[in-house]
């Protein structure tokens, strides 16, 4: 994956001649800048195969074309130029802390060049990792997973309705026919609508049923026999039924209204 | 790269292509693996020994317009479908507002209920609901074109867990909310 | 739809829905296949058997990161790649440098990779690897700006055929000879 020479080109002619130093001629740079990663790339290159000694650089050259860039540098990839900048001032440090006499008192500090050798190495590392993650058969290329077909019987579930959802949506018919304050309606009279609904329903099965008969003593309860009752009356007005009595205290019989008996 | 020798490297490549493909492949798409070392009629001839291969198992090697696909055996497609169930449909709320005025106002027709939401109510929303088996027809009004009664049945008040209809909240509690909002 | 009662059956609807899911299938979905009446251990048991009975087929059924599915077996693969000649789109150097760095040294910072690569990371380049799944964002690290920490996603595992990140080369493996430091 390293930048072979014959890969780099300038005004369109291959270049022969990597660097053997960290000048690189300003003309060049950006096909440099193409080429590696980054100062790290670039300085492992030349360290690996040029033999690079990082300490043998003339450091005040350096220091001049560097500014040099900058300049160069400001309409195009300024960014990684100054990756470049930054690497060569680090240098450039390490190089002047080798240089000067080291005072006997902080003599235990770490020799500069070892944190970039450490950073060197892990960057080596990870190249080459990089690369060897690239080249491991991946599903898609190497690998191809069974996908077959099947037929998508949907496993329907009807909708769920809570009771919450229910109270919603009629709140919302309320909200928007206005229709709170002629349907004051309570607990009371929603049962009446209930055994209204359960009354026609055994009346519709049943074609005539007995007054009595609609009416569950037994396990009842007194509040649901006037529910009943209620319920009733309300289908009575409503002229959903029609109730018969031959003769006074007579059986009173049930039945749902007949389309030719209307009054 | 070795290309096939015998029948059996052939049907191999044939079969893993197709479990693979993730759609039908065409003969002509087929040709393709055998580099064009492959005739027509041979290649027709492995793919049906290829169905046969398959036929007691669990999928079946099929022609469909675009070319020859693997799946499922239609009795497995229930199994497969538990994998991915689909997302809980929901009612709209022209099927939400209905059910809610047979509830409350039970029993009603279709009228009634057009003249509480202020439009007309499709005959599609109580098919639904008749199929879901949570309402029913529970007489005829005895007016002109007797229409259905609508109420609400005992298997809706199962689903939606409640011993009766009283059970709902009543229309004074939301009076009450009301007034609370816009004090 | 009948719940299957027999070894046999069991192992067809295992096999129809491996072979249709064209991702790996984990042990819980598995599962779900038949409605929670079988227990994990059978299961594994049922998937050994699958992955025997296919040994000298087409296909393999492997275990990944997420769960099991059948892949084409390599010597087929070649054949296979032939009918899609456009592969999976090549990651540049930067891409690839960043994925390593994840891989290796999850959780990381984008401030961690570039200290790590010398140079400072194009958001572009995340963006590749997320939209590709292999990476996510796990956490915050909390020091001012509260960057994200970034690490490799099971899918990235699946892709790679590995069950776990443990199965990666080892990153020893990658370190070169020292940096002689002169005096």
């Amino acid at each position: 994956m390293l930048a072979t020479t014959s890969d780099i080109k300038i005004n369109g002619e291959a270049l022969y001649e990597l660097p053997q130093d960290l000048y690189i001629p300003p003309d060049a740079l950006e096909v440099y800048l193409a080429s590696f990663e980054g100062p790290l790339d670039l300085l492992l290159y030349l360290i690996r195969k040029n033999n690079l000694d990082i300490l043998d650089i003339p450091m005040a050259d350096l220091t001049v074309q560097y500014v040099q860039y900058v300049e160069k540098m400001k309409a195009i990839k300024l960014a990684l130029a100054a990756d470049y900048l930054l690497m060569s001032a680090m240098l450039i440090e390490i190089k002047s802390r080798m240089l000067l006499p080291k005072p006997s008192t902080i003599e235990d500090e770490e020799d500069p060049r070892v944190e970039l050798v450490r950073r060197l190495m892990e960057y080596e590392a990870i190249k080459l990792a990089a690369q060897q993650l690239d080249e491991m058969p991946k599903v898609g290329e190497a690998f191809q997973v069974a996908h077959a077909y099947y037929q998508h019987i949907a496993d329907i579930k009807p909708p769920e309705v809570s009771m919450d959802e229910l109270v919603l949506a009629w709140q919302n018919v309320l909200k928007r026919a206005k229709l709170n304050a002629n349907h004051r309606l309570g607990r009371a009279e929603l049962s009446v609508r209930e055994h209204m609904s359960l009354v026609l329903r055994r009346l519709q099965a049943d074609g005539m049923c007995a007054f009595s008969e609609l009416f569950d003593v037994k396990t009842g309860g007194v509040a649901k026999l006037v529910v009943n009752f209620l319920a009733i009356l309300e289908l009575a007005k409503e002229g959903l039924i029609h109730m018969t009595q031959q003769a006074a205290f007579s059986t009173i019989y049930l039945q749902v209204r007949q389309a030719d008996e209307r009054t | 790269m070795r290309e096939p020798e015998n029948i059996t490297e052939m049907k191999a490549i044939l079969e893993a292509a197709l479990l693979t493909a993730g759609q039908p492949l065409s003969l002509d798409e087929l040709l393709k693996l055998f580099a064009g070392r492959m005739e027509r009629a041979t290649l027709r001839m492995l793919l049906d020994e290829l169905k046969q291969a398959w036929e007691d198992k669990s999928l079946d090697l099929v022609q469909v317009a675009t070319g020859y696909r693997f799946q499922a055996k239609p009795e497995l497609s229930a199994f497969i479908a538990r994998l991915n169930p689909d997302r809980q449909p929901k009612y709209s709320r022209a099927v939400m507002e209905t059910l809610a005025i047979i509830a409350y106002r039970q029993p009603v027709t279709r009228g009634d209920i057009e003249q509480i939401r202020g439009v007309s109510v499709n005959p599609n929303i109580m098919r639904q609901l008749i199929e879901r088996d949570w309402i029913d027809v529970v007489g005829q009004r005895e007016v002109a074109g007797r229409p259905s009664l609508y109420a609400t049945t005992k298997h809706f008040l199962d689903d939606l867990n409640l011993r009766s209809l009283a059970e709902l909240p009543s229309f004074e509690d939301f009076i009450q909310d009301e007034i609370a909002v816009e004090d």
